[in-house]
């Protein structure tokens, strides 16, 4: 853990180093997209420079180099997730279109009267897709509730669990508040009731250890640009035995076994649901941030992050009128309002002075709803962040709360 | 003083500031001024929704000039507010429709903002545009 | 025209420097997928060195920034295409998910007794998507046939075109064959009809100018890949008429104004139709690419690999026992055969020789099938390529058919 | 001869060529050589379908013996087939579901190999043993 060092961490990220309105950059927007070290960068490059060609079905050197290279970043994202075989590995564009694609191959699955369950801490990428299956379908969501912390109410979701409940479908950590979902409990209890389980781990596979087959879910599903990769690439992990179960969704290249106008059949796993040339570069450079993160060590990052959230707490939690959101128990975010202060004037200021937070309903409206607010100041953290960064975000927080009240 | 006065006056005002921290405390200012509108006058039809402020934007005649009342949850954006209604309120349909607006452009706090915060600056001198072009038509 | 010099475009692209098997590669499947000029890998790197940050609902600089260059790439590809709003322009990961969106957002449009009519030169991205949309709406699907020549049958077309055509989703130019298809003239019938037009423009982009109001389709599709863009990035061209009545298909942040668990309601286009985070990076790429493009000039572009297919259709038609597919007027790729010899084992020795050709059925298994064929042996051109590329084409093919026969 | 000796004399035959031309020359030779499969032979339960080329393969028995007949409409892929053929045809069920057919790594052929072929390969192995499983257990 001496080795966690996150000033030479920050020497690998060029654009940690640029000024912003003549300020160093104090990078706290993680939660909506982490910068990318200069290996990844240069994976990406080296892809484009010596192997580019499109993959599977070429005889010739850069096809077959290609091909392989991106195959091998799909056993590096396998043994990252611990899934039982790299088949099980769908590469998407992101968390969202990893949440479509499921959500779409389980629509025959459900009828009216069927229950999909989800939570009141929901990015709208893991609501609105269930309101259009639940449209399509007749079927019908049911919310579990949070308390004043924004931690889930585990009596209440026990009580919405019911033999109609086909799918649970919750996030693992809360983009808008931090909180850490109980979600071992809650895939145990939901696999009891015979539901099927989705695990949005679009904030968890950035700053936990993430186990699929300790988990025991059905689905997870993140995106490559929170976790150090370019946007435009993500995953779904799919249990084997369900996505073979399941009918194929996009149509095209790659997921075809044989096509022919009487009929046409479909390629096993993982390609069935990768229609079309795959972002193959995309996949490489996945791979490449998931080799940078275990090289940190997703517990040592973790453990700095918490360090970092637990300071931030304390001081900006000290600044008068200042309330905090979620529980103190927080991973990845820390979101706050400021008493008689719109976080948009918040936000703009202290982009002034350099630091970068995110402000607004974070994708959370109906989270937003429950407590009656229209948005929070987010500051959210990553490995490459420091105790420094932390007093910037203190220090300009309670300037621009000075100037605003 | 005519419309492109009052504009000219509010630039070389900004002017004084050396740098955004003094600007924006002088937009700050001209928000916490404004009057606020009375909570029932801030009805859905008065709303104009931008991306992560709302501003509500009433008018009115008196005399043959157009009155503006507005408000907003964020203070910025109200400054920002106040800057139009400075230079519009009281003045006839005719020199409001006329207007250039873009003296907007010159203050230099554009640069500053979020293209949300830019984009809504300009539909808020559509709107008021627009609801004096209502007035004038009756 | 004079100053389109392949010598020096060439050296704009690193990876045609490179050997293979000890030989200069010989680049000629980029039909499959084309190579990266410099300045495209350098705008990558740039975003992610000087602006990366996710984008549209953040206040900070980079947001700012980012933001805008977003949605100047969405501008450089709404010119490029002639498009009348930027606003019609709609990123997607490829044109296999371009053609699934439609197939999606209009399979409530479609009922029994429908028809979408195709022809035999599509790829399976431009079948399956339409064979998955009947078997969702009872429609059925229509197949304009071609001559020995790869042509269509325009008789056929237009017998086949009637009132119960409800679409006509057709390739542009046949990425099996090189065949241009009369597109204007195939889009004019089928509006008169009162169809609605989709274009696979998947290798149209790349040889040739396009201008979508001149065309007057419904849709146009195509992906970045195949113009000197990254992978995992393309656009759908969509009227905004026809996108604006039509309901959305992924659901997710950024494609909503407000969520409740009551309800939610839609955003504009193009924001409608691009759930979650989108593919940032791979736009400005895509911009990058098309600037390059149109330096070089589309015009120029095109005249120049006609000038090389001519010559490749000469001096390989020239070798014994060649056969030639497709019309003599080409763009982007010759295809043929050699009589005993399999496709497959060509390309394996002509590897070895350092040229790259794509062997088997380019994804058009119902061509294949209508030529009695398992595949067929194709070479692709693009602006970098050269007549010695022509003629190392020529000599390794002579060679390898010579060991093998 | 055993199958391990077999292997070697296949390498060591290998062994005597300089570069990738003479080798697939030896490989494309070797396939030309192996006799063609009558046409109401090649059934679909014999195909082996690769992603490029199609495979049938026959297996029967003859004297305690393992007897393969096999066919490709690619000549490269009939020689390599041909290089197992070679190793395993005559041999009993037994040797053949003990043999370590790795010996085909060493040819250094699969290097120039697409990845499809190359799982072909693998494919290919797989399968010769499986017929001789199925023919021992009768
Ligand atoms: C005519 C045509 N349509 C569709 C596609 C599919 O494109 P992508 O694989 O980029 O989705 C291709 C590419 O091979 C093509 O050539
Ligand atoms: C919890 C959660 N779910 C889903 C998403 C959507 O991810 P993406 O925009 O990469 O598809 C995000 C990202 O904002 C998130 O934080």
């Amino acid at each position: 853990m001496s080795s966690f060092d996150p000033a030479s961490i920050r020497s690998e990220f060029p654009i940690l180093a640029t000024e912003i309105n003549g300020r160093p950059l104090v990078y706290l927007d993680n939660a909506a997209t982490t910068q990318k070290p200069r290996r990844v960068l240069e994976a990406s490059r080296r892809y484009y420079e010596e192997l580019n060609s499109n993959i599977h079905r070429g005889t010739h050197h850069l096809a077959r180099a290609a091909t392989e290279a991106h195959e091998k970043a799909r056993e590096t994202v396998a043994a990252h997730l611990n899934a039982s075989s790299s088949d099980e590995v769908i590469f998407t564009s992101g968390t969202t279109d990893g949440i479509n694609l499921v959500a779409n191959i389980l629509t025959a699955s459900f009828q009216p009267g069927d229950e999909i369950l989800i939570s009141t801490l929901e990015h709208h990428s893991n609501i609105v897709p269930w309101q259009m299956l639940c449209e399509r379908s007749g079927a019908s969501l049911k919310v579990i509730p949070c308390d004043d912390h924004g931690v889930l109410d585990l009596d209440a979701f026990r009580e919405l669990l019911t033999e109609r409940t086909r799918l649970l479908a919750v996030t693992w950590i809360s983009n808008a508040f931090g909180t850490i979902n109980p979600v071992a409990e809650m895939i145990a209890a939901a696999k009891a009731a015979g539901a099927r389980v989705l695990i949005d781990a679009a904030q968890a596979v950035p700053h936990l250890p993430v186990d699929v087959q300790a988990l025991g879910a059905d689905f997870l599903v993140f995106s490559g640009h929170k976790i150090f990769a370019p946007t435009g690439i993500g995953v779904l992990w799919g249990r084997r035995e369900v996505l073979e179960s399941l009918p194929p969704w996009r149509g095209g290249g790659e997921m075809i076994k044989e096509v022919s106008f009487e009929g046409t059949t479909y390629n096993d796993l993982p390609f069935k649901y990768e229609a079309g040339t795959p972002n193959i570069e995309g996949a490489i450079a996945l791979a490449e941030a998931i080799d940078f993160a275990n090289e940190l060590g997703m517990a040592a990052i973790h453990l700095h992050e918490k360090r970092l959230l637990e300071k931030a707490a304390e001081v900006v939690g000290g600044i008068e009128g200042v309330h905090l959101y979620g529980p103190s128990e927080r991973a990845g975010a820390l979101s706050f309002a400021i008493e008689g202060v719109h976080h948009y004037d918040l936000g703009t200021l202290i982009d002034q002075m350099g630091v970068a937070v995110r402000t607004g309903h974070h994708c959370c409206q109906p989270l937003m709803a429950r407590f009656g607010i229209t948005g929070t100041t987010r500051a959210s953290f990553a490995a490459y962040n420091t105790m420094e960064d932390v007093e910037a975000l203190a220090t300009s927080v309670e300037k621009a709360a000075m100037m605003l009240r | 003083m005519s419309i492109a006065d009052k504009q000219q006056q509010v630039l070389d005002e900004l002017d004084l500031f050396q740098d955004w921290q003094e600007r924006y405390e002088y937009v700050i200012e001209l928000g916490k001024k404004l009057p606020a509108m009375p909570e029932e006058q801030k009805t859905s039809e008065k709303l104009i929704k931008g991306c992560q402020s709302q501003v509500w934007l009433d008018a009115s005649t008196e005399d043959g000039t157009i009155r503006y009342a507005a408000d907003s949850d964020s203070v910025i954006t109200k400054g920002m507010i106040a800057l139009f209604v400075r230079v519009l309120d009281g003045e006839s349909s005719d020199d409001i429709l006329t207007a250039d607006l873009s003296f907007i452009d010159k203050t230099g706090l554009k640069e500053h903002l979020a293209p949300t915060r830019a984009n809504a600056l300009n539909l808020m001198a559509t709107q008021m545009k627009q609801r004096a072009l209502e007035l004038a038509q009756g």
